[in-house]
Parts: structure tokens; sequence; C-alpha cells
């Protein structure tokens, strides 16, 4: 009986209303920030931060910008990529152009570059449904990253078109670059996640969010009862954009440090990243950090294991980690369609009866 | 409900309205007008285009010809949302509910037009945006007590039974609170107490709230107990348009209609 | 002049290759309305097994081509035994996530059973170029393309005839239009399933062998897929002729681009070309070319 | 429940990574080889990954080590993956006593990934004749070693030989040189070395990207058969080299004015060819076959023993050789940082000491078994480059083999110089980097 709501009386509608009306849903809440931003600073090593976490929360960043999209407006997209890369390229030529303005200021003007961008390719959204746009927003994707392979200006004419993210500070410490310490970067996106998770799920319960998922639900009847396609679609795809971009940013400046078009932000990106919102959970906020966590973690959790504790030779590794991935992915989805974050909500249905089940 | 308080002022009228696809004709110079305040029926056997109608009432469908006027403007063609925010609203024939919302969602998406705060409130969740919210909830707690679904409020509608969700349909379309309200066979498959349950909530609507209502219903004894008017529609034609006496009397209708076995 | 027709002709040809990776994912997503992300590695997975069978076991072609279609059969129906029955009535994103995790598995297995190297295939297709047209005619087309294009009409005749014909192909087409319909008329999903899934994991072979002669076989010919999808939108998810005229028209449309507006913008826009000329012909016809119109309905 | 399995599999995690660096007896140096068995580029790498890894294992089997001090391979699968790169890096730095002593990361896209974090955890990158050029410049770039030769180096010894065969350099003038190259950071590389050579040299240059992955380059070559230029030069990778020998056949090209990078030149890429790719010319600065003694000990102390890496046959392919001279330099350089430092027990700080004043001449070679297998490498403090010459092979169809056709060049400096200057000015400048002092 650790987890049942009654008793727990709501005498107004705003307590009904808040994001966690029920009171373990908050002290869980309380506790992840507490880990998040008490206990990992403490243990996590420079490992932990530069391969598992921060890649884990610029992903679930991204996912969330997608899951925005796809998962509560219900459409398709497969240009993460590429917005990802309008992120990483505003965010450059920003930081080199003006490094004044401080670093989360710029990676906000990129998500909002991106936001644009993203919302110039959704426009084809209003005629095209389905896997068709899904397969239309490539032409997003691949023309992104054309551009920015192409057009010297973009890197500042570098030879080889790499950019490397310069050195910036936040409050007197370092965020970027390679002398930046781990636990100033892991803050520094954690924070930014955070934040953004909190934003992300009060637009999902509010109107924005009731009608995005009107518009996935039942397109005509949302229109019939007054619900703008344009103004929801487009909407969707601004903010999804803002979101992916300023993951990009991250991705960029934070965690890799320099990029190459072609290969940081090709089609794969895309892919992955809406592997991450399909198997966390299509809108839910918690599905895109379950599934950003799946995808980033498993497979290094398989190789660490294989090679590191079994020795086994790394391309039999590498093959078998592929291959478990993919049976993980099916049986999930044979489990449970809906996602991990399904399986955590049942979890908790679970708890609440238990130990009486009825 | 009775002919006496029927007041005279014209809400909507359609006017010789034509609309085919490809070839077929759904609508052939169909002409009526809904009164403010009333119950509309319009009947006709299965494909006779009452459902035509109606989009064409709330500008899913475009006609070939014809106009319509609702509050004294006249428009052959309007996007369905801008129906909506004159204060059209509508039930459908088979349940068109946002299936992965929950009840409540589902009424405040209703009440979409009636809130304004922008995105950068909605994201920060406080000030306009929070009370707004609490607000429109109010108002849609209010239709859950008329519905007197209470106990659904927070399930997602894709799981409820037929009949709730007819009624949390009608609490959508009520949500908008609109002055006029097309109901698209509202009572097609239910038991005889549900429908009335139905029928119950039609008329507290049109009392309570004031709202003219035009209805389509096979069930002749709900749609003569409940309507103020009925316009028969055949095969896209008009065929009669009357008081339910007068069409209960109407020969032409008889035969071409209630003679007919409707399913 | 002369260049020009050399530019849309090979534009022609390479259309035809893409179609025919094309033609696998439209029988599936006919059948079954699953968009399946594995075709592609079921193409590399299929000349894979090939080669295999003719390096490691020395088998002649005719026996190899025999035996990776029996394995391409089985693979089927493992694929219907153990993933798709337990994922019926899900919605398509579902499906097409869980075909995902099957590319990622036949990625992994291919590789551990044969190995990740370049591996000739040489099933004495004809190769390079026809001298006959570059002496006669100064027109370069090559053989294998030639080849595969005559490959490609003769599966499509084939294709025609078992879903105009056959008892089983007209079940397929029940099935396309209407599941329900389908199962009453008494036809077993899980056959069908089965049926769809060897049909397209052999045409995946023969474009395995088509991509794989022209390359050696190895691990990129699983990226293939890519160049099919904008083929797909163009012609339609569901349309077998559309698959092949998409390919062409994307064939030629990205050759014609890359050669003619290409020098001008730094090159390598064939990719972004094809998929952009795609999105213009949706935006006209949001079906696609062939694909069944979409009827909106309340 | 499944929840409950993931939060289980996350603190397995946790004792994964320390579960190597715990074991450690006596002093090891840890020499990490970033293999990519997987993906698209599989075929390359694993040879080059065979080759470095058999070298050393070698070192270990026949004298115990480099100076007694053994050598622990630590191979990490990178998938030619830039964000894999990154895991494997972080993996591989702290591990064993003496942490990453050397790292070759055999991708441009990790190595400019690296450059930067180098300097920080003190340890020396070899990009063996990839990566970033300017990082020639050991004055901006102390930590990052490119020799033997840097790709704009070799476009310009490409540039020559192309000049000698026309008779003359001056015969250039009018010439029309082709370059098709891989679109991406490591295929654009030569573009500006090439562009100030055709200023120079009064030849015209026309540059065709291909895309990631290559297997259709109908329009490229298309291209070339409309413009007809009398060389081309291919900057490819993986299947790209494959595919675009074929065309490069199928369109009557002639082979031996077809000239590819060093990327560009191992059996894999012209074997698929078959007859057609007989003549075609590469880049090399290395012989390939196994002729020689250290080849013989590879396989007596390794492959008799079933200790090897790869297959027998295989050995003595040039990918196989590149990854043997990439270990055989990185292990001279640990050589001479035990030397320099006086001590069996250096880290990747010493060895970068090692890799400055590395010094192979032909007696070193014969001494290791390699008897004129490469060039002469000698590296100082502001050049990281070394010789930067390169030669040409030529492949022979009948006999499959590859075979030297030239001595090797000088690289044209006057126009390498500046551009490498300028390149690493604008990095000093954007990453605030102060030049060092040599002298």
């Amino acid at each position: 009986m650790i987890y049942r709501e009654t008793g727990q009386f709501k005498d107004s509608y705003s307590d009904d209303q808040a994001l966690f009306p029920i009171a373990q849903d908050r002290y869980v809440i309380y506790a992840v920030l507490f880990v998040t931003f008490v206990v990992v600073p403490m243990l996590a090593n420079e490992y932990w931060v530069n391969a598992i976490l921060l890649p884990f929360l610029i992903y679930s960043l991204a996912a969330l910008g997608l899951n925005i999209l796809t998962g509560y407006c219900g459409q398709v997209s497969l240009g993460t990529g590429g917005f990802m890369a309008v992120g990483a390229f505003s965010v450059y030529k920003l930081m080199v152009a003006f490094p004044e303005l401080g670093f989360i200021p710029l990676v906000i003007i990129s998500g909002f570059i991106t936001a644009a961008v993203g919302t110039l390719f959704g426009l084809p959204s209003l005629r095209i449904k389905g896997f068709y746009l899904a397969v239309a927003t490539l032409a997003a994707q691949f023309f992104l990253v054309w551009l920015f392979n192409k057009v010297g200006w973009f890197v500042n004419y570098n030879a080889t078109g790499m950019i490397t993210s310069p050195p910036m500070t936040l409050f007197g410490v370092l965020i970027t670059g390679p002398q930046a310490p781990p636990v100033a970067k892991y803050l520094l996106c954690a924070t930014i996640v955070a934040i953004f998770a909190l934003a992300a799920k009060n637009l999902a319960r509010g109107r924005l969010g009731r009608n995005w998922m009107a518009i996935r639900d039942m397109d005509i009847a949302a229109e019939l009862i007054g619900v703008r396609p344009l103004m929801a679609k487009l909407s969707a795809f601004a903010v999804s954009s803002f979101y992916i971009g300023m993951a990009g940013a991250l991705y960029f400046a934070v965690w890799l440090g320099s990029a190459e078009p072609t290969e940081a932000f090709d089609i794969n990106q895309s892919f992955l990243v809406l592997f991450m919102i399909i198997i966390g959970g299509l809108g839910s906020v918690l599905g895109s950090f379950l599934g950003a966590a799946f995808l980033v973690i498993m497979p290094i959790l398989l190789k660490n294991i294989m090679v590191d504790g079994f020795g086994t030779n790394t391309a039999l590794a590498a093959h078998i980690e592929i291959m478990t991935i993919g049976v993980l992915i099916i049986a999930f989805l044979i489990v449970e369609p809906h996602g991990l974050a399904r399986l955590w909500r049942i979890a908790k249905e679970k708890m609440r009866l238990w130990p009486f089940p009825y | 409900m009775t002919i006496d308080n029927l007041s005279t002022e014209v809400l909507l009228r359609v006017e010789d309205v034509s609309l085919n696809f490809g070839g077929v004709k759904a609508l052939d110079g169909v002409s009526f007008d809904i009164r403010k305040g009333e119950i509309r029926a319009i009947i006709g056997p299965n494909g006779a285009g009452k459902s035509s109608m109606l989009n064409v009432i709330n500008g899913f469908y475009h006609p070939q010809r014809g106009t319509i006027t609702y509050k004294g403007q006249t428009r052959n063609q309007m996007r369905p949302y801008q129906a909506a925010s004159q204060g059209i609203a509508r039930t459908f024939q088979n349940i068109a509910l946002f299936k992965g919302m929950s009840t409540l969602d589902n009424i405040m998406t209703g009440r979409n037009l009636k809130m304004k705060t922008n995105l950068f409130w909605q994201a920060l969740y406080i000030g306009p945006a929070r009370k707004e919210e609490l607000e429109n909830r109010e108002a849609a707690e209010h239709i859950i007590d008329f519905l007197d679904i209470q106990a659904i409020r927070k399930k997602p509608v894709g799981k409820l039974p037929y009949g709730l969700q007819k009624r949390v349909e009608l609490g959508r379309a009520l949500a908008a609170e609109p002055e006029l309200l097309l109901l698209d066979e509202p009572m097609a498959g239910m038991n005889s107490e549900e429908k009335e349950d139905m029928s119950r909530f039609i008329i507290d609507v049109n009392l309570e709230f004031g709202t003219t209502i035009a209805l389509i219903e096979h069930d002749m004894s709900v749609v003569m107990d409940l309507s103020d008017r009925i316009v028969v529609l055949d095969y896209g034609r008009q065929l009669a348009d009357g008081l339910p006496g007068e069409i209960r009397a109407n020969k032409e209708v008889i035969e071409a209609y209630l003679g007919v076995s409707h399913d | 002049m002369i260049f020009f027709i050399e530019v849309v002709l090979s534009g022609l040809m390479a259309g035809v290759m893409y179609s025919l990776v094309a033609l696998g994912f439209v029988l599936i997503f006919k059948a079954s309305g699953i968009f399946n992300f594995a075709q592609g590695v079921m193409a590399l997975f299929a000349a894979l097994t090939l080669v295999g069978f003719m390096e490691k076991f020395g088998m002649p072609v005719w026996l190899a081509i025999a035996g990776t279609i029996v394995v391409m059969i089985a693979l089927a129906w493992v694929i219907e035994r153990a993933m798709l029955r337990h994922l019926i009535n899900q919605e398509p994103i579902i499906l097409f996530m869980a075909t995902i995790g099957l590319a990622y598995v036949l990625e992994g297995l291919g590789d551990i059973l044969w190995g990740s190297d370049v591996k000739l295939l040489d099933l004495g297709i004809p190769q390079g170029a026809s001298d006959w047209m570059l002496d006669n005619f100064d027109i370069y087309i090559e053989k294998l393309e030639i080849f595969a294009a005559a490959t490609a009409a003769i599966m499509v005749t084939i294709l025609a005839i078992f879903f105009q014909k056959t008892s089983t192909g007209r079940a397929l087409r029940a099935v396309a239009d209407d599941h329900q319909a389908a199962l009453s008329v008494g036809i077993s999903l899980h056959t069908i399933w089965v049926i769809v899934w060897s049909v397209s994991g052999i045409v995946a072979l023969v474009a395995g062998i088509m991509w794989g002669s022209k390359s050696g076989v190895q691990f990129s010919l699983s990226l293939i897929a890519l160049k099919a999808l904008p083929v797909l939108i163009l012609g339609g998810f569901t349309s077998v002729p559309g698959a092949i005229i998409g390919g062409m028209i994307i064939g030629v449309g990205e050759k014609v681009a890359e050669v003619y507006l290409g020098p001008f913008v730094g090159g390598a826009i064939e990719n972004w070309f094809a998929y952009m000329l795609a999105l213009a012909f949706l935006l006209f016809r949001p079906q696609g070319l062939f694909g069944e119109k979409i009827i909106e309905r309340v | 429940m499944k929840i409950r399995n993931l939060t289980k599999t996350l603190v397995a995690a946790l004792l994964a990574v320390p579960l190597v660096s715990g074991i450690a007896n006596a002093y090891e140096l840890t020499i990490p080889s970033f293999d990519y068995r997987t993906g698209p580029y599989a075929p390359n790498g694993i040879p080059f990954a065979n080759g470095y890894g058999d070298y050393m294992n070698m070192l270990n089997a026949r004298d115990g080590g480099i100076n007694g001090t053994k050598l622990k391979l630590l191979p990490c699968e990178t998938a030619y993956n830039t964000k894999r790169g990154v895991e494997c890096y972080e993996n591989v730095k702290n591990q064993g006593e003496s942490g990453a002593v050397a790292i070759q990361p055999l991708s441009t896209g990790i190595t400019y990934q690296l450059i930067p974090k180098a300097s920080v955890d003190e340890i020396p990158i070899f990009s063996m004749g990839y990566g970033r050029t300017s990082a020639a410049n050991g004055k901006i770039f102390p930590w990052v070693f490119n020799f033997p030769a840097t790709y704009w180096s070799q476009a310009t010894v490409f540039v020559q030989y192309i000049g000698e065969e026309e008779g003359g350099m001056d015969k250039l003038k009018g010439k029309k040189i082709a370059l098709v190259y891989h679109n991406s950071a490591y295929g654009k590389e030569p573009i500006r070395t090439l562009e100030s050579a055709a200023k120079k040299y009064g030849f015209e240059f026309m540059a065709l990207p291909v895309d990631h992955p290559g297997q259709e380059q109908k329009a490229t070559w298309l291209q070339i058969r409309k413009e007809r230029p009398d060389w081309v030069l291919m900057w490819g990778w993986g299947v790209m080299n494959q595919v675009a020998i074929k065309e490069a056949a199928s369109i009557r090209y002639p082979m031996d004015h077809f000239i590819g990078v060093w990327w560009s030149g191992s059996e894999n890429d012209v074997l698929p060819a078959g007859e057609a790719a007989d003549g075609y010319l590469s880049g090399a600065f290395h012989k390939p076959g196994d002729d020689f003694p250290a080849h013989r000990d590879i396989k007596k102390y390794l492959y008799d023993k079933g200790k090897g890496l790869g297959e027998l046959d295989r050995i003595g392919e040039v990918l196989y050789n590149r990854g043997l001279v990439a270990a055989m330099w990185t292990s001279e350089a640990i050589r001479k940082a035990m030397e320099i430092h006086g001590t069996n027990e250096v880290t990747g700080k010493h060895v970068r000491d090692g890799f400055e004043a590395l010094d192979v001449d032909e007696a070193r070679l014969s001494e290791l078994g390699l008897p004129d297998f490469t060039i002469p490498v000698k590296i100082t403090c502001e050049n990281h480059e070394g010789p930067g010459k390169a030669a040409l092979q030529q492949w022979d169809a009948k006999k499959k083999q590859w075979i030297f056709v030239t001595d090797f060049y000088e690289p044209l400096r006057d126009i390498t110089g500046p551009l490498i200057a300028e390149d690493s000015a604008q990095y000093a400048a954007e990453n605030n980097v102060t030049a060092r002092d040599c002298n």
C-alpha cells in the first residue's frame, strides 16, 4: 500500500490540476531531483559524465522535442538530425560572433532559429500525412546536412568543414571546451533539461497540448470543434524544433566539442531519436527520458559487460550487442507497445492495489 | 418544446444547397431554416444526405450551389474552425472522440476557443495560463456534473462503453457553449434507457442553455417527441418540412420513408 | 544532346535499381500495412547468404540461389511466428519500430554468420559498359543495369500474374483492401503474412544480387534502402507499378539535377534532390503517384 | 518489472567499467586500438586493426614487450562513429597503471574530436597520415602527430607525378585534373591544396563530391565522361572506392591516369573490379607484401600458435601493413620515451616526448625487421609531419598485387606550408591557443 491516493482529498481544482496530484509521485520527483543535482555530481567520474550522462541528457532533450511533434501531435518526423545540425551550427556561429552574450542565451537563441527552420519544413504536414510525411521530412534532413556541408560561411571557411566549440564560461566556470570540468558540463545540461522538461509537461497538459493530441487522435473532428490544424501542427513543429535545436547546440558545444555535419548529424541521428520516443513511449515526457536512457546506456552496458566483463572480442561483441538491442526492442513492443512509460504506469497501478488487488 | 414557445427569429437558413461527389448527388436544392431556440430534426432514410447536410452547415463540405445564412451573414464556404468559432458545435454519427485523451481533456478541448493565453504563459503554467485553465476546468466540471459522468472524468475515452462515449461527445460539443448544436444520430445503437437519458439531456440543453439544436435521428418516436419542426430528406431531395404532426400525416413521407424499414 | 540522352538513360537504369528495393517495401506495405524498415538489411542478408553458400560451401550458382530462397522463406516464417503474430492490430508506427528491431537482428546475424569483409559476387552477370552502344552511338550504359531492368520487368510481370491470376494472389489483394473481409472469406492472416514476407524476401535477394555485383557484397548494401524511400513516396506505398515508374522518375530527376545543376551549387545534391522531388509530388498528390486516394469522412 | 531490470543493469554498468582497471600486477603499457570491425567501413577497419594488434602482440611474444615492459593491447570498437569514439576514449584513457600511452583514432571525425582533449589528458594522438593536416604544426598542436605525410603533401606529390608523366611541370598548364572525393571532412582535405596548385601551375581543377556511402556514382562519372579530365584523383573510403574504380573502367577511363589517396589503394578496392582495375594508381608510404622479417616473426610467434588476430593469408595486405607500420612507429616512440626519461614506467606524457624525438632511419628499420619497408621518419618540435614524402603504387591485376612504381617524392612545401600556417592559426585563434616556443 505504499502507493495509494486514498485519503488524499483535493478540495480545489488547482490541487487536482497540479503536476503530480498524488503525494507519492511528488516524493519520487523530489528524490529524482536530489539524486540528479546532489548525489550524481558527487559520484560521477569523467567516464560517466562524458560517455553516459551527457549523451543521455542531451538525447532526452531531443527526444522530448520529437515527442511533442510525434507523440503528442502525431506528426512523424525523420528530420531530427538536420534540425539538431541547425541548432549546432547556429550556436557555433553565435559563440564565435557574440561570445559576450553568454552561453545559455546563445543556446536558447539557437533554439529559436531552429524553431523557425522547423516551422518552415513543417508546412507540408498540412497536406501530407503519416509515413508520407515521415519520408518527406527526410528532405529536410538531407538538404540541411548538405547545406552545412557545402556553404563555407557556416564553418567559418574551415578547410574541412569541421566546427570546434570555443571555450566559454558560466559564472566563471568553463562549460565548453576540453578544460571544462565534467561536473560543470553535467550540471549545465541537467539544469536546462530539467527546466524544459517541466515546460514540456506544462505545455502538454495545457490547451496547446490538448489541441495537439486532438489533431493526433482525430484531426477532422478537432477542426470541427475549432482547433485550427495549421496553428496546432505548426506550433508543434516550432516547439519541437526549438527543443531539438537546443539539444543540437548542447550536443555539439558541450558534449562532442567538435562536429562535422555529414557524420554527427546524419540520418541515423534522426532514426535514433525516433526509436527513443517509440521505445520510451509516445506522448509521454517520462517516456522520452526512459527511451533515451535505454538507447544510450544499453549498448555501452552490453559492450562493457561483454568486452571488459567476459573478454569477448570487440567485433563479436559489437554484433551481439546490436542483435540484443534488436531483440529487446521487439520484445518490449510485444510486451507493451506503448513503451516503457506505460510499463511504469502499470507498475504503479499494481503498487496502488498491492497487497489487496481488488 | 411546444409550438407557442417557438421564436420566429431565424438563426440559420439553408437555401437551395446542392452538393455532389463526383457525379453522385448528395444534396439537391435543399432549403430550410432553423429558428432560434428550436429543436429541428432532419430525417430520412440512409444515404438521404442528412450527415452531408450537417457537414455543409459546419463547413466541412463545400456545396457546389446554394448559400447558408447564419446569424444574418450569408456565405457558401467557410472553414470548419470558423463555423466553430461562430458558435456551431456538433457530435458525430460514428463517434469522433479523441480516444487517447481522458473525458476531462476531451471536454476541455471543447473549450479550446474560450482559451487565449499564449505559448509562453502555458509553458510556465503560472499567472494567466493557470488562471485560465482553472476557470475552464470549472466550466468543464459543470458539464461533467450536468451529464453526470463524474466517475469517468480521468478515464481515457477510448475504453468507455458506447453510450458513455456518446455522452462525452455531447459534453465536448456543449463545452464550446454553442448557439447551434448539431447532433448526428445521438442515440444510434443505444438501448431504450440510454435513449431516454440522452433525450432528457437534449431537452435540458435546449431549455436550460437555450441552445438551438439540429438533430438527425432514425428513431421516429424520439424524433416526434423531441423536435419542434422536422425536415425530411430523401436521396438528397427535400421531401417535406413541417411540424411533427404534419410530417406524420404527409403521404409522400410515409411512402418514401416511414413505409420502408430503416436500419 | 547525345550526352543528355545518356544522362536520362543512366537515370532510368539507376531508377530501376532503386525500384528493385522499393518493390519489397510495397509488397509488404500493401498486404499488411507494415512499413518494413528491414527491407534493406534483408537485401544484404540475402546477398551475404548467397555468397556464403557459394564461397563457404562451394555450391553452384543455381543451388546457392535456391538455397538462399529457402533461407528467406524460413526467415519469413520465423518473423511471422516470433514477431508479427504478437503484434496484430498494433498501430503502424509500432510495427515500423518492430521491423527496425528486426533490421538490427539481421544486421548482427549476417555479420556473425558470414563476416564483414567485402565479398565478390560473380554470378556471371554481364558487367561493365555495353561496348556496342559505346562504339556505335557513343552512349554509355552498364550491361549490369540493362540486365537489372530486364529482371525487374520479368519480376513485375510475375508479380502481376501472381496477384491477378492465382488464388493466393487474390487473397493477398483482399487482405490489402480489408483485413476483416479477408478473414471472413477464410484466409489465415498468418499464412498471408508468411507468403508476403517470403515474396519480398525473394525480391530482396534479387535487389541484393544486383547491387552486390555492382559494388561487392558488404554492409553498405543495407543502406540502399534510403535510396528507395523517395521512390516509395513518389510511387505510392501501395502500388507495384508505382515503385517502378517512381524509381525511374527519381532516377532521371536526380541524375539530371546532379549533372546540370550540381556543378553550380557544389555537387552532391542527388540525395536531397530526390526527396525534394518526391515532396513536390506529394504536395499535389498526398497519396503518391499511384497510391489509393485518401477519402476523409466523419 | 522491466524497469527493475533496467536499474539492475545500470548498477552492473557501474561495475563493468572498473573491472579492467582493477587487475594490474606488473607495470603494463596500455595501448588502445580503436577498431572498426563493424559498420560500412569494416572491410577497411579489420585489416588495419589486425596489423596494429599483431605487431604489438608480436613484440610481447618475441621480446616480452618494449625493454621488457609488456604491452596491453586494448581494442575498442568505434564502428567509424564519432559518438562511439568518445565512449572508447573515455573508456580507455585511464585504464591500467600507465593509462593510454598513445591513441590511433583511425577516423578523421574522432581525431578532430580528441585533438583538444589530448592536451588536457596528456595523451599523444598519432593520426598517421590522416586527421587534421595543420596538426603538422607542432607549435600549435604539441600533442598531435600526423607523420609520415599529410593529405596536403600527398596531393602535391600527385601533382608532381602528373607533371612528370606529362613531361614537366610546365606542361601542366591547360591540363584538366578532377578530384572525386568522399563528401566529408576527410574527403575535402586536399581541395585547397589542389586549388592553389592549380593556380600555381595553371591547370584546370574540378572537384566532384560523392555522398556517403557512395554506391551510386553514375552522375559523377557521367560528368567525368563529359569533361574528359586528363587525370582523376580520388579521396575515397569504403564502398565508394570499389564503385568508383568499376565506373571508371566502364567509361573506359585510362586506369593509369586515375590516382587514389592511400586510403583508396587497398586490395579491397581493386579486386571487385577484376581485370578492369589493372594499372590503377594510389599513394603509399609503405610497401605491401609479407616478405619482411617482422612479418615472419608475426607468423612464427602468433599465427603458428594460433594467436593471430586475422587470417594467415591476409598478412601483408596494404591495410594490414598500414596498421603494422603505425604500431611500429608507436612502439618506437615508446622506446624513445623510455630512453629519454630513463624509466620503463612511461605514460602518455612521456610518450609524447618520445614521438617528438622520434628518429627511425633505414638502419633502425632493418633492425626492426622492416628493411626499407617505409621512409625514414624524423620528428621535431615544430614539425610533426616528419618527411611528408609519398610514393605511388600501381595495381597489377594479373599478379593481384600492388607494385611500387615511383620513388618517394618531396612534397611541394611552398604550397602546403602557407596553408598549414593559415589553418593552424585559425584554430589557435578560435580556441585561444598560444604557439609554444620550439627553440
